[in-house]
């Protein structure tokens, strides 16, 4: 068992403990602090796979942005913050088994797949940054889904704007 | 060496466990939460194929990337709606939103 | 060897294996060696900076400042820091204890890691990563979540308006310092700190000042000092976020707050005024500590000018200021940014000289800065010159036939 | 113009007369007659321009003028259908060109144009003249205009188009449409004033017997094309070897050969039109009609046609007779010919009225003509056609001009008694001269006055030839041309001589120039032509004129008849014949008081009234064969097959299907279509009422439902794919 390894077994157990305790805790800010902790823990396994610039993405677009946002709309809309019974709702049950047979399967099909034992091949120099950049914007490679991320960023920050305004106090 | 499947399967939990967020939870929020948990396990997924599977092209990197944008923009239409439903209607429970029901 | 830091460490890890440790353990123990030097190295600094700070503001408002204890006042740093200590530690009820403790020290925390990435040396720098521009700016991210956090956890109506009038203006801020910050890259082609530093043969302030003056602007907005320094605005808000924080708590805060402004500094003197350049630093020996020293110089020079602009200026208005950004910096940020894109480009395929290429840079900076304000001065007069007229109210025709009678236009 | 163009072109002009009174100018009375007599004078004038081309081009009969056009694609070849004319077509076209043109102007005056409109006369009967009031004052009856005057010039002239169709023709086919057109043309004219009961029933009989004649006509030339696969003149008569092989072929009815049996049945045809013996009772009545009809019709062109259909076909009847032998179809003709001949002449001898006197004497002429060419007078039978058309035209003609006389002294009398009956009339020959004189010279030709008239030439050719080939058939016509010398002297001296034996014949009045002037012309041709045909070896006069007819006509047939031998005897007897009989006729009738009997009735006795009611024949017709079709149609048609048998089949099977609907409905489409239809809408409501529970609002069961199902599936599919691989 390698130092990576070990790095890896501790990270990926912390990361699924947070995310359980994501989905388990009543409170939703610590839902909410949960949450960044896996995604922290998400941008370390970018970095072990050495995609650098996607873990500093992931840290800043997550943590920086979304996070942020969720904690805003939870406190917007707290009014009763200790609401009545479990957080779960009635048919929990039901989601424990269809996740328990999803993982089950992927499972079964991920151990038996073949490429499973795949090592890591080398990796180039360090210029995977301008490449993301080049790719991004080369019209023969990925440059219609860039603009139309773009285009839907664009309509989602206006979509949310419009729902989201308070009709009443224009 | 770490392989391949560690992330698939770290993944793949990661995916179930967002699943059961987004099945169970009550609260509208919570299950954006686990939607997000669902996202990043995916992206956990693309960059480890980029990683193992096919270094020299960054296919995998650039997807992840469009999943970071398309995940930015749901949380911020998803949360717009929650925060106008929950003005309209005082509540944010998945379970009492159902207008849409027979 | 050049390196006297090199050595030592080759000297240490030899040690370490000589020992019998495997190879990667001893990696790892170097690394956090490296890890703690330098965070003690920045935290003393940061003890030096309380003394820095009260002199320089004393010295500002044409007084003394602390000079009893120690040769000019230099223990009082200590003694404030044991004063916090010896503070009784209150967590309010009803705080959320875990996120409430949390908080100050993820403040901290996000503070050093921006040190990680500043080379003090040539060769001397945390982690040589190439996209350590960026990795900054993650790190700010850090920082306005310790703020929510501690905004919520301290279950106080003032601290949670603090922490969202704090966190809504260091978000709209960090637009435009993202913006700023990929102008020297740029230049230098590449994000990593190394690079940018070794590219600049001639300070990036000169070349591109615009550049260079919006980001001391949005950083000094983002550590929440001088003008916009409305989280512990006391005339309104109390003291901002860390109301109920006390003690040693509240030390963290401070600190960390002194310790932003600093790393602001050095970001700056990497970034415009290349960082650990300066005569002599190729020397074997002592060329590395030189660059430290040269760093630190830049930097305590940047951190003078914050504190002169945090001693000078009267506080803005919370829309004043979003406002100022939105309407004013984020555009300007955008214009030079594209602009220095395309020159740049535009020089770079056409090989112009280096010295023509700065002029022309440095001449579209200015013109460009002077634009927009101009820009902004005819929009100022223009709202102060019908600031007094009421609104103009649409007349609407109604059928003249049916004489009902019509609406009289308001104004004569 | 080509002269096969101006062959195209004759029949046109009556056509468009037709049509152009038909359709525009039957309102003025002066333009539609002005246009009939035109069209009929255009047609005249082409035809004695094609006739002078014809006699002045040699060798006519071998290649006359034809031209052809394909008319009816049959398979891969065409029918085709086209104009000619040869020797025997030329001179058919004369006498019919003249005959029409004089009939034409001489119905201008007949249907008195210029007198006033009638008092009280309707469309559809005889005009009743009309009152006028001269300059003092004291009325007048004159006569008045035919109401339906234009209608009579259009039919005239589409009858005239169906005659020249029928003559200007190179094949059976078109000749054929001539021959219906005349057939229908014929009942048009005959029922002209259809008001008239009798003229509706005499139309009807006349169609319905030709057209049985027409019928045998038709099989006739549907065997001959299916035989020979063409119906041209020019493949058939004078292609020697599809004549052989005509003769040759046996056909159905054993005995006959197919040219037999095809020519009898032609020969059926000419019986049904030219009224032979046993189809000839139509002719009589058809004297319903306005005279210048029955002139045109009855005397000169229509019935003449048959004649000239059985002249056209003779190659076909007498195919396969070893010379001079007789083949079964000219044994029939000789027999019919001469029995008409004999049994129309003594009918004719007893009738009073003017006009049937000469419709029986046409008949039996006819039977003279089809006696010679029954017997092979080939030339003979054309001949007498040409001048009996000729004499019999100026006939009738004068007897309408009498006629017209003995209606002015009605008029002026007042009285009605009937204007055609000869007992009635008497010594007109002063109050109408040119009538009377025209109308002897018509009789004597009628009768064969010898040397002069035109009728002795053409009748002394037919005994020459029936005493050469069949002596028996000499005897009978020889009688029968006695009989017709006397009823014509008869004629004469009822009619013309004596003293009037009424009022209404002395104050009779000579007719208008446009009646008189065609009777002149005529009269001319009844003369003149005769001596067209004088034969050779005729004592004193034969060398002077050439045989021109016999050389002329002759050259239509392949084998050029050859002029016979002369011999005295058929020559004597045909003097004799003539003159006596014209003497005993005028004996007998020379002066007749009014109301006097009949003076040969006492003499007959029983006979008389016999022959009087033309041997009863329409009785027994009436009897055999009118009177049981009508019962057939009645009682067993209407009765039993109509009303039993159909209607009963029908209320049968309404019946069933009625019961078969009611079956359907209450069995099966009650019960299950329309069951079925409400039990898929009850299902479909049903299971929507079950399901409608699941769709419960809650976004995340759906999710869970989604979900469990897709991992059911991915089960299942996963342990198949396992369990097939």
């Amino acid at each position: 068992m390698s130092v990576e390894m070990i790095i890896f077994l501790i990270i990926a157990v912390a990361t699924l403990g947070s995310a359980l305790m994501v989905v388990t805790t009543k409170n939703l800010v610590h839902m909410a602090l949960w949450l960044i902790v896996v995604l922290l823990g998400i941008a370390i396994f970018f970095a072990m796979l050495s995609a650098g610039f996607l873990a500093v993405a992931q840290v800043v677009i997550y943590i920086g942005a979304i996070a942020i946002l969720l904690i805003f709309a939870i406190m917007l809309t707290q009014r009763t913050t200790q609401e009545a019974g479990s957080s779960f709702n009635s048919n929990w049950r039901w989601g424990i088994l269809v996740s328990l047979i999803l993982f089950a399967g992927l499972f079964i099909i991920l151990v038996n797949w073949s490429g499973i034992s795949t090592t890591p091949p080398n990796l180039d120099s360090r210029a995977s940054v301008a490449d993301i950049g080049v790719a991004l914007v080369e019209p023969n490679a990925f440059l219609l889904p860039f603009e139309f991320a773009s285009v839907l960023l664009l309509a989602a920050l206006i979509g949310a704007i419009y729902v989201a305004w308070d009709r009443r106090k224009v | 060496m770490i392989s391949l499947s560690w992330y698939l399967i770290f993944a793949a939990a990661l995916f179930c466990i967002g699943l059961f967020g987004v099945l169970s939870r009550k609260n509208a929020i919570a299950i954006l939460m686990g939607i997000e948990l669902m996202l990043n396990a995916v992206n956990v997924n693309l960059v480890a194929f980029w990683r193992y599977v096919n270094p020299g092209q960054i296919t995998g990197q650039v997807f992840a990337i469009i999943v970071f944008a398309v995940a930015a923009s749901e949380v911020a239409v998803g949360l717009a709606l929650f925060i106008s439903i929950y003005r309209r209607r005082g509540t944010i429970a998945a379970d009492e939103i159902d207008l849409m029901k027979w | 060897m050049t390196n006297p830091l090199l050595s030592i460490s080759l000297w240490f890890s030899n040690l370490l294996t000589g020992w019998g440790l495997p190879s990667g353990l001893v990696a790892v123990i170097l690394g956090i060696a490296g890890v703690l030097i330098t965070c003690v190295f920045v935290l003393v600094l940061a003890v030096f900076l309380v003394w820095v700070e009260r002199k320089v503001v004393a010295r500002f408002q044409d007084r003394l400042g602390p000079n009893r204890i120690g040769p000019f006042g230099l223990i009082q740093p200590f003694a404030d820091i044991i004063k916090l200590l010896i503070k009784e530690d209150i967590t309010p009820n009803g705080a959320d204890r875990v996120v409430y403790n949390l908080a100050p020290i993820l403040a901290l925390a996000a503070v050093l890691l921006i040190w990680a990435v500043i080379p003090f040396a040539p060769s001397v720098l945390g982690a040589d990563v190439n996209i350590a521009v960026l990795y900054v700016v993650a790190v700010g991210s850090i920082g306005t979540l310790s703020i929510i956090m501690a905004g919520w956890a301290s279950n106080n109506k003032y601290a949670l308006l603090g922490a969202f009038r704090t966190v809504a203006q260091m978000i709209s801020y960090e637009v435009p310092m993202v913006i700023a910050l990929l102008i020297p890259v740029i230049l230098a082609g590449s994000m990593g700190m190394s690079e940018i530093v070794n590219d600049q043969k001639i300070w990036f302030v000169l070349i591109i000042p615009v550049a260079a003056f919006i980001f001391l602007v949005t950083s000094i907005a983002e550590i929440g000092r001088s003008p916009f320094d409305l989280i512990e605005a006391e005339s309104e808000i109390v003291a901002g976020f860390h109301i109920e924080y006390t003690g040693m708590k509240f030390g963290l805060f401070y600190a960390g707050e002194l310790l932003h402004a600093l790393t602001i500094g050095a970001l700056f003197a990497t970034l415009f005024l290349g960082g650990w350049k300066g005569p002599g630093v190729t020397l074997p020996y002592i060329g590395p500590f030189l660059g430290v020293f040269y760093l630190l110089l830049k930097s305590f020079l940047i951190y003078f000018v914050i504190m002169w602009i945090k001693y000078s200026l009267p506080r803005i208005r919370i829309d004043h200021m979003l406002a100022f950004n939105w309407k004013f910096l984020t555009p300007l940020a955008l214009v030079l940014l594209i602009v220095v894109a395309i020159l740049h480009k535009l020089m770079v395929t056409l090989e112009f000289s280096y010295i023509l290429y700065i002029v022309i840079m440095f001449f579209a900076n200015i013109v460009t800065f002077f634009m927009a304000l101009n820009l902004v001065k005819n929009y100022a007069s223009n709202t102060r010159k019908n600031l007094g007229k009421p609104p103009e109210v649409v007349v609407i025709q109604t059928n003249p036939k049916i004489d009902q009678p019509s609406p009289v236009t308001s104004n004569s | 113009m080509r002269t096969e163009l101006l062959i195209w072109l004759l029949p046109l002009p009556p056509l468009l007369a037709f049509f152009i009174i038909i359709l525009f100018s039957n309102k003025s009375k002066w333009l539609s007659h002005s246009i009939a007599v035109g069209a009929a004078l255009l047609s005249f004038l082409g035809a004695m321009i094609v006739i002078y081309r014809a006699i002045t081009t040699p060798h006519l009969g071998e290649n006359p003028f034809t031209s052809n056009i394909r008319w009816i694609p049959t398979g891969d070849t065409w029918l085709t259908i086209g104009v000619q004319v040869d020797p025997l077509t030329a001179i058919v076209l004369f006498f019919v060109a003249w005959t029409v043109l004089m009939i034409f102007i001489y119905s201008v005056g007949y249907h008195n144009f210029g007198k006033p409109k009638g008092d009280h006369d309707q469309p559809g009967l005889p005009p009743h003249g009309s009152t006028v009031s001269d300059a003092h004052g004291h009325k007048q009856r004159i006569f008045s205009i035919e109401p339906m005057y234009s209608r009579f010039f259009a039919f005239i002239g589409l009858f005239a188009f169906g005659m020249y169709v029928l003559v200007v023709s190179n094949n059976l086919l078109t000749l054929f449409i001539g021959w219906e057109i005349m057939g229908l043309c014929s009942y048009l004219l005959i029922g002209f004033w259809f008001s008239k009961p009798s003229a509706r029933n005499a139309a009807i009989k006349a169609f319905m017997t030709t057209r049985i004649g027409d019928v045998f006509l038709l099989l006739g030339i549907v065997y001959l094309y299916t035989a020979t696969g063409t119906l041209s003149y020019q493949d058939i008569f004078r292609n020697p070897e599809v004549l052989h092989n005509l003769a040759t072929i046996p056909s159905p009815i054993m005995g006959l050969s197919t040219a037999a049996l095809i020519g009898i049945l032609i020969f059926i045809g000419t019986i049904g039109k030219s009224a032979q013996w046993p189809l000839h009772v139509w002719l009589p009545d058809a004297m319903e009609g306005p005279t210048p009809v029955s002139a045109m019709i009855h005397a000169a062109t229509m019935v003449s046609a048959g004649v000239y259909l059985v002249i056209r076909c003779f190659p076909l009847l007498s195919a396969g007779a070893e010379n001079g032998g007789l083949t079964p179809p000219m044994i029939f003709m000789a027999v019919i010919g001469t029995i008409t001949a004999i049994f129309a002449a003594t009918i004719a001898i007893t009738q009073n009225d003017i006009k049937r006197v000469l419709a029986y004497s046409t008949i039996s002429q006819l039977g003279f003509m089809i006696a010679a060419l029954g017997i092979g007078g080939y030339v003979a039978a054309l001949f007498h056609l040409v001048t009996h058309a000729f004499f019999k035209a100026l006939l009738f003609l004068g007897s309408g001009s009498v006629i017209h006389g003995m209606e002015h002294g009605v008029y002026h009398s007042g009285q009605h008694i009937d204007p055609q009956d000869m007992y009635n009339m008497g010594g007109l020959r002063k109050k109408m001269p040119i009538t009377f004189w025209t109308f002897t010279i018509g009789g004597l030709a009628l009768a064969g006055f010898p040397l002069l008239t035109a009728g002795f030439w053409s009748k002394d050719e037919i005994f020459a030839d029936s005493f050469a080939h069949a002596p028996i058939v000499f005897i009978i016509l020889a009688i029968s041309a006695l009989l017709t010398a006397i009823y014509t002297m008869r004629q004469i001296s009822l009619t013309f001589l004596g003293n009037p034996r009424t009022k209404e014949a002395e104050h009779a009045h000579e007719s208008h120039w446009t009646m008189t002037y065609p009777l002149i012309i005529l009269a001319f041709f009844a003369i003149v032509f005769g001596w067209l045909g004088i034969p050779e070896d005729f004592p004193l006069i034969g060398g002077l004129v050439p045989n021109f007819l016999h050389d002329f006509v002759g050259s239509t047939l392949l084998e050029h008849p050859e002029a016979l031998p002369f011999n005295p005897i058929p020559l004597i007897t045909s003097l004799l014949v003539s003159l006596g009989g014209l003497l005993i006729g005028w004996l007998i009738y020379r002066n007749i008081p009014n109301g006097a009997v009949d003076p040969l009735q006492k003499p007959l006795g029983k006979f008389y009234t016999v022959l009087k009611n033309k041997y009863y024949f329409d009785e027994f017709y009436q009897w055999a064969i009118i009177k049981p079709s009508i019962w057939f149609a009645d009682v067993f048609v209407s009765v039993w097959m109509d009303r039993k048998v159909i209607d009963g089949f029908l209320h049968w099977f309404a019946f069933i299907s009625m019961e078969i609907g009611r079956f359907l409905r209450n069995f099966i489409d009650k019960p299950i279509i329309n069951g079925f239809g409400d039990l898929v809408g009850e299902v479909t409501k049903r299971t929507g009422f079950i399901i409608r529970p699941m769709q419960t609002g809650k976004i995340q069961q759906y999710m869970i439902m989604a979900l469990v199902t897709l991992a059911a599936f991915t089960i299942l599919f996963y342990y198949l794919l396992i369990s097939v691989r």
